[in-house]
C-alpha cells in the first residue's frame, strides 16, 4: 500500500464523502417523516390509510435497496417516469428507511403502555392530542435505538448508490480501482470514511441503548 | 412492437435461469445463515462473560462488521485477501463467508441483548437452587432468551437474504447478474426489458422474504400474548 | 330524596366469548360515595372503565346527568371532561413536569386561562402536601405521591363524578394512608365517586352504598354498614371473612 | 494449486479461468438458451482447445478486470481489454488480436459529432475503461461513470446524458439494435489495440498466449471469428479490416 | 437451651458508596421463626440476600451449621442446597412445566433418584392444595398459585433452612392467606426460617423473633409478642401505627 497514493486521493474521497453524507441526511429525514406518518396511521388503525401503509411497509422491507433503485432508475423511464440520479437515490432510501422506521416508530407506540393511553382519554384528550403529548414523546424515547440502528443501516446503505452512477464513496473507490488500480489504498480509504461517519454513531447507539434500558427499567 | 414486454421470460430459457441465478443467491444466504447463526450464538454468549479481552475482541469484530457496508467487505475478502494472503476462494465461497461473518456479527448481539435481558430474579432463582454456571445458563438464561431473540433472528436473516443482491458486484452469477445478461440478449426484441427482468425479480425477492416478515410478526405476538399472560 | 348522577341499565359486555358484565343494574345518587368490591376477575375494573368510556358494551344503558349512552354511542370526548378517573398503576405521564401533567387536560382540552388553572392546581397540591413538587417529574416521587397527583390531575378538571380503581393496590404499605385520606377528604366534601378498593376498613369508613360483583353480576348491594356488618349472601361472607387473616 | 497461472499448472488442472463479459454482446455475452456466446468467447474456447484444457468463464465487469487477475481469480482475461499505458504497469498483455478506438454514441436527432459539443454536457461511460480515463480529465464534462455495460446503455436509453463514450466497437454493434442512435464521433484518440490480460510475471502463460495469437492471426481465426460473432451486427460501412489485425500484421512493433 | 444453626456476626455490606447493612449481629435456632420487619429500603431483602450468597459483603462472617462463612467464601453452591428461599416476585422459571420446575434442583444439582423426587414433589403439591397443576406451565397461574409452587420447589431440596422475602407483597388480597398458611404450616413442622413480611397479624401469629431494622441497622430485637404489644423504640411504634389504617 501506497501512502502517496492515499494522500492523492484524499481530495477526490472528500467530495465523493460530502455526497454520501449529503444523501444519507436527506435520506434519513426523508425516512423519518415517512416513517412518524406511516406508524401513526398504522397506530390509530386509520380506515384504508392503515392498508396501503401495511402493503407499503412490507414491499419495501422485503425487497433489496438495489432493485428497489434499479427499478426506480432503469426501469420506470423505461414507461415514461423519470427522476435524476440524486433523486432517485434519496427516494430509494426515503421508501426503504420509511418502512423500517415506522416499524421502529410504531414499536416504541406500542411500547407505551395502555394505561397511559387510557389515561389520556380519561382525561379528555383527542387522538391528535393523544399523539402530541402522550404517544409521540413517549414512544419516542423507547424507539430511540432502533432508529438509532436504522440511521447506521441506511448510511451504509449508501454504498450501494454506486449502481446508479452517483460518485458516493463506493463508487469512488470501484472507479479509482477500475482507472489506476488502486484496489488496497482506495478500499482502505472507504473503510475509513465510513468508519468516519459510522463510528461515533456507533458509539452513540450503544449509549443510548444503555440509557433507554436505565429509563425503562429504572436501573 | 409485437410483442408484449412480460414475453421476455418465455424467450429460450429465460425464465428458468432466472431461477435458478434466485437459487444460486438463496442457496448462498441459506448456508451463510446457519453457519453464522451458530457461530452468532456462541459468540454472543461469549460476550456476556466477564474477561473484558475477550469482550473487547468481540466488541470490535462486530464494530467493523457492523460499520463496513457489506459491498466494500465482499470486495475486500475476494480480490484484497487472496492478493495479500495467498488464499483464494470461489466467489461463491467468499459470498457465504462474507455473510456468514457479517451473520454472526450481528447475530452475537441480538444474543448478548436477549441473554442480558433475562431478569435478575430469575437467576437468582436459579441460584438459590443451586444451579452452578453452566447449568443456569443451560436451563434458565438460554431457554428464556431465545424466545427474545426469535423475531430479531428472523428480521436478520431476511436482511442478509435482501443483501445477496450485492453478489452481483463480484463474480457469482446471481439473479440479478442473470437479469442483465438476459435484458442485454434480448434488448433487439424487447427494448423496455429492463421494466419486465427488474420488476420479477423485485417480486421474487419480496416472495422470498414476505413469508419471514409473517413469521417474524407472528412469534412477535406470541411472546407478547405469553407476556401478557 | 337525594339527586341522581348516574343511572346504569342492563349493561352487558363480553370479551370476546367472555361474559365480564352481565346485566348490571344501580344508580348513583349525587354527593354518595359507592364502593365497589369483589374477587378478583370479577368484573370491578370492566365495570368502572365502561362508565368512562375506555371499553365498549354489547347491550344495555347508561344515563349519565340525563344524557343517555348506549352501545352505539361513540362521543365520549365532551362526558369525560367531566369524569374523574384514577387507575391503579401510577399513570402520571413521565414525559411531563408534575405541573404539566396537571395542566394538560384544562388547558388543552377545556381551554381554559392558564393563570387560573396553575392557581387551581397549586391549591388542589397544597391539600394534598405536594406543593414542592410542582416542577419535579413523576420518576423522582414515590408511588404514594404520584397517586396524590393522580388525584389531583382529575380534580382540576373540575369533574361532577370520580372513578378510582384500586388506587392503593400497587403501593407500598407505608403510602396508602396518605392516599386515602385525601379520598376520604374528597367524600367529606360530598363529590359523587365510586371507589373499588380492596383495604376492607377504608372501604367501611367511606360507603355509602356497596355493591358486591362475582362473574360479572352484582351479587348483592345494600348499603355500606349493612354490608359490613350483616351480608346477606353466602358468598359476600366468605369474601369478608378472606380478607382479614 | 488455484494460485499459479503458469502454462503447466493449466495443463495440469485441466481447466483455464478466463475472465470474460457476461452482458456485452457481440464480445461477450449470455444467448435466451445460457450459452455463452460472442468474439472474445470463441477466442477462448479456441485457446481452450489448443491448451487441452476446459474452459471456465467468470464473468467480471470492465472495473474488476485488473483485480481478477492479481487476486488469482482468473488465468487469462479476454473481456474487450484495451491496452493502454497505465495497465501495462500493473499487468502484463500478449499480442493484441483486435483495433479499436474510444467512440461517442448520441442521439440521431441531437447528433454529437465533435468532441467540443460534449462541452458543458453530460457522458456516460462505464467504470476501468479506456474511455473514462480519456475523458476523465476533461474538465468541462460531466461524466457519469457506470458499473457494467447493461447499466450504462440503459442510463443511454433513458435519455440520463447527451451521450456515451466507448470501444467504438461496441458502440457499432449496438447502434444496429437502436436505430435512433448513431455512433457520431467514430475515433476519438490514438487507435488502440485489444489484447489478452495476463498477471504479471507470468511468462509462462505470456509467451505462450504470444505465440497462439501470431498463430491464430496468420491462420485466418480472427476473420472468421469476426464472421461469426461480429459481422451480423454491424452496419454495412463496417469491415473486418477495421477491426481485425491483417494476417501479415507485424507483431514485434 | 435450643441448638443454634445460624449466627451472624458484625456483617456489613455496601453498594457502592451506599452502606445497605451495618454491622448486624443476631443468631437463629434450630427450629425457630426469625420475622425482619422494617420500612421499605431498610436493608430487609439484602440481608436475607446475603444469608443465601446472592450478595458479596465486606465484613463481618456467618456461621451456617458450624461452617463459617467469612467475605471471601466463593463455594455457596454447596451450602444453598441447605437453604430453601422465596423471592417477592413469582420468580418461577417461565420455560418449563411446574413438575419440572421442582425437579430440576433434585435432579440437576442433588442428582437425586427422579422417582422418589416426583413422588416427594407430588405429595408436597397435595399439601398446597395443587397437585393437578403439575404439567402446567406457570403463566397459566395465578400469582397464589405460582407462591405455593415457589415453596414446593425450595422444600423439594430438603432444605435445612428457609428465607422468604415478602412472598405476598405482589398477590391479588384473596390469594394471601393461601401461601400464608403454608408457611404457618412449616412453622408447626419446626421448620427453621426467616421471613420478611408486611401482614402485621401474620407476623405476630408466627415470629419467635422480631428483628427490626432501618438503615441498614438491627434497631431493635425481641421476642414476637413482646415487639407487638410493646414495642421498646419509638421508631418501632411510629411503624406499627403506620402499618394499620
Ligand atoms: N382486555 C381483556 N380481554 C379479555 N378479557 C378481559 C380483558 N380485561 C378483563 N378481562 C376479563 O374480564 C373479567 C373481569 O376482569 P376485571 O379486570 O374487570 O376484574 P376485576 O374485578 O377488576 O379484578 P381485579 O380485582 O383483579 O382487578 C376477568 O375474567 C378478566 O379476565
Ligand atoms: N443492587 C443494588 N444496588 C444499589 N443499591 C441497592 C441495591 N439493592 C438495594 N439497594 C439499596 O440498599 C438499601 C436496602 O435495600 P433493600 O432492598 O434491602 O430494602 P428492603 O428493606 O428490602 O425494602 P423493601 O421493603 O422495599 O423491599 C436501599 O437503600 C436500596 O436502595
Ligand atoms: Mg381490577
Ligand atoms: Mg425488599
Amino acid at each position: 500500500m501506497s501512502w502517496i497514493v492515499i494522500q492523492q486521493s484524499i481530495p477526490i474521497f472528500a467530495k465523493a464523502f460530502w455526497i454520501t453524507l449529503r444523501l444519507s441526511l436527506y435520506g434519513i429525514i426523508g425516512s423519518i417523516i415517512v416513517g412518524i406518518i406511516v406508524s401513526l396511521i398504522s397506530y390509530f388503525k386509520v380506515p384504508v390509510a392503515k392498508r396501503i401503509g401495511y402493503i407499503y411497509i412490507e414491499l419495501f422491507r422485503n425487497t433489496p435497496l438495489l432493485i428497489q433503485l434499479f427499478f426506480i432508475y432503469y426501469a420506470l423511464p423505461e414507461v415514461g417516469f423519470k427522476i435524476s440520479a440524486e433523486v432517485s437515490g434519496v427516494v430509494g432510501l426515503t421508501l426503504l428507511g420509511g418502512s423500517y422506521m415506522a416499524e421502529a416508530f410504531l414499536g416504541g407506540f406500542n411500547g407505551v403502555e395502555k394505561i397511559q393511553v387510557e389515561n389520556g382519554k380519561a382525561i379528555g384528550l383527542s387522538n391528535a392530542q393523544l399523539a402530541r403529548y402522550v404517544i409521540l414523546p413517549q414512544g419516542i424515547l423507547t424507539s430511540i435505538p432502533a432508529i438509532a440502528a436504522n440511521v447506521i443501516f441506511l448510511i451504509k446503505e449508501t454504498s450501494i448508490f454506486t449502481v446508479i452512477a452517483i460518485p458516493e464513496l463506493t463508487n469512488t473507490a470501484l472507479d479509482q480501482i477500475g482507472m489506476y488500480y488502486h484496489t488496497d489504498e482506495s478500499l482502505f480509504i472507504l473503510v475509513i470514511a465510513y468508519a468516519i461517519i459510522l463510528i461515533p454513531l456507533s458509539i452513540l447507539l450503544t449509549w443510548l441503548e444503555r440509557r433507554t434500558r436505565r429509563v425503562a427499567f429504572g436501573n | 412492437m409485437s410483442h408484449s414486454g412480460i414475453n421476455i421470460f418465455f424467450e429460450g430459457s429465460n425464465f428458468v435461469r432466472l431461477l435458478h441465478g434466485l437459487l444460486v443467491s438463496a442457496e448462498i444466504a441459506f448456508v451463510a445463515i446457519i453457519l453464522g447463526a451458530i457461530l452468532g450464538i456462541i459468540l454472543g454468549a461469549l460476550r456476556t462473560t466477564k474477561s473484558r479481552i475477550v469482550r473487547f475482541i468481540l466488541r470490535i469484530y462486530l464494530e467493523f462488521f457492523r460499520i463496513v457496508p457489506t459491498v466494500v467487505l465482499l470486495f475486500l475478502f475476494y480480490y484484497i485477501l487472496p492478493k495479500n494472503f495467498n488464499l483464494n476462494l470461489s466467489a461463491e465461497v467468499v459470498a457465504t463467508l462474507v455473510f456468514a461473518l457479517w451473520m454472526a456479527a450481528e447475530m452475537s448481539d441480538i444474543v448478548r441483548s436477549g441473554l442480558i435481558s433475562v431478569p435478575k430474579h430469575q437467576t437468582d432463582a436459579g441460584k438459590a437452587i443451586g444451579l452452578n454456571p453452566v447449568q443456569l445458563f443451560r436451563y434458565i438464561t438460554l431457554p428464556q432468551s431465545l424466545k427474545l431473540m426469535i423475531p430479531a433472528t428472523i428480521n436478520l436473516t431476511s436482511r442478509v437474504i435482501k443483501t445477496t443482491s450485492l453478489l452481483l458486484l463480484i463474480s457469482v452469477m446471481d439473479v440479478i447478474n442473470v437479469g442483465q445478461q438476459i435484458i442485454e440478449a434480448n434488448q433487439q426484441q424487447y427494448q423496455n426489458g429492463a421494466f419486465w427482468v427488474y420488476g420479477l425479480i423485485f417480486i421474487l425477492y419480496f416472495i422470498l422474504c414476505y413469508p419471514l416478515s409473517l413469521w417474524e410478526k407472528h412469534m412477535a405476538r406470541k411472546e407478547a400474548a405469553i407476556q401478557n399472560g | 330524596m337525594a339527586e341522581q348522577l348516574l343511572a346504569v341499565n342492563h349493561l352487558s359486555k363480553n370479551y370476546g366469548e367472555k361474559q365480564a358484565l352481565k346485566d348490571i343494574n344501580f344508580t348513583v345518587d349525587k354527593g354518595s360515595v359507592t364502593v365497589l368490591l369483589g374477587p378478583s376477575g370479577s368484573g370491578k375494573s370492566t365495570l368502572i372503565r365502561t362508565l368512562n368510556g375506555l371499553e365498549d358494551f354489547q347491550a344495555g344503558q347508561i344515563e349519565f346527568d340525563g344524557q343517555v349512552i348506549d352501545s352505539k354511542f361513540k362521543a365520549w370526548l365532551p362526558i369525560r371532561q367531566k369524569i374523574g378517573m384514577v387507575f391503579q398503576s401510577y399513570e402520571l405521564f413521565p414525559n411531563l413536569t408534575v405541573l404539566d401533567n396537571i395542566l394538560l387536560g384544562p388547558l388543552k382540552v377545556q381551554k381554559r386561562n392558564r393563570d387560573e388553572v396553575v392557581k387551581q392546581a397549586t391549591d388542589l397540591l397544597e391539600t394534598v402536601d405536594l406543593a414542592d413538587y410542582k416542577d419535579t417529574y413523576p420518576r423522582q416521587l414515590s408511588g404514594g405521591q404520584k397517586q396524590r397527583i393522580a388525584i389531583v390531575r382529575a380534580l382540576t378538571l373540575n369533574p361532577e363524578f370520580m372513578l378510582f380503581d384500586e388506587v392503593t393496590a400497587s403501593l407500598d404499605p407505608e403510602m396508602v394512608r396518605g392516599v386515602l385520606e385525601v379520598i376520604l377528604g374528597l367524600a367529606k366534601q360530598d363529590m359523587t365517586m365510586i371507589v373499588v378498593t380492596h383495604e376492607m376498613n377504608f372501604a367501611k369508613q367511606i360507603a355509602d352504598k356497596v355493591l358486591f360483583l362475582e362473574n360479572g353480576s352484582i351479587v348483592e348491594e345494600s348499603s355500606g354498614s349493612q354490608f359490613f356488618d350483616n351480608p346477606q349472601t353466602d358468598r359476600a361472607k366468605e369474601f369478608l371473612e378472606s380478607m382479614d387473616f | 494449486d488455484t494460485n499459479n497461472s503458469s502454462v503447466s499448472a493449466i495443463k495440469k488442472r485441466g481447466t483455464i479461468k478466463v475472465a470474460v463479459f457476461g452482458d456485452l454482446p457481440p464480445y461477450g455475452w449470455v444467448n435466451k438458451a445460457g450459452t455463452r456466446k460472442g468474439y472474445d468467447i470463441a477466442l477462448a474456447k479456441q485457446i481452450g482447445k489448443d491448451l487441452g484444457v476446459k474452459v471456465k468463464y467468470v464473468q467480471v465487469n470492465a472495473d474488476s478486470r485488473v483485480d481478477a487477475l492479481n487476486s488469482n481469480k482468473v488465468d487469462i482475461v479476454l473481456a474487450n481489454f484495451t491496452v493502454t499505458d497505465e495497465r501495462k504497469q500493473v499487468i502484463d498483455f500478449a499480442n493484441p488480436y483486435m483495433k479499436v478506438a474510444i467512440g461517442v454514441v448520441s442521439k440521431k436527432s441531437n447528433p454529437i459529432t465533435k468532441e467540443s459539443q460534449l462541452n458543458g454536457k453530460k457522458l456516460i461511460v462505464n467504470k476501468g475503461t479506456t474511455a473514462e480515463t480519456y475523458f476523465e480529465s476533461k474538465k468541462n464534462i460531466t461524466v457519469q461513470k457506470y458499473d457494467s455495460k447493461t447499466q450504462q446503455f440503459n442510463a443511454l436509453k433513458n435519455g440520463r446524458a447527451s451521450a456515451l463514450a466507448d470501444d467504438n466497437s461496441y458502440l457499432f454493434a449496438w447502434v444496429k439494435n437502436h436505430k435512433n442512435y448513431e455512433v457520431g464521433i467514430k475515433t476519438l484518440g490514438p487507435s488502440q489495440y485489444i489484447a489478452p490480460g495476463i498477471k504479471k510475471g507470468n511468462t509462462s502463460l505470456l509467451n505462450w498466449t504470444n505465440k497462439e495469437v501470431k498463430k491464430l492471426t496468420k491462420d485466418g481465426f480472427f476473420e472468421t471469428d469476426y464472421k461469426n460473432n461480429l459481422k451480423q451486427y454491424f452496419g454495412s460501412d463496417i469491415k473486418a479490416s477495421d477491426i481485425v489485425l491483417a494476417k501479415d500484421y507485424d507483431f514485434s512493433k
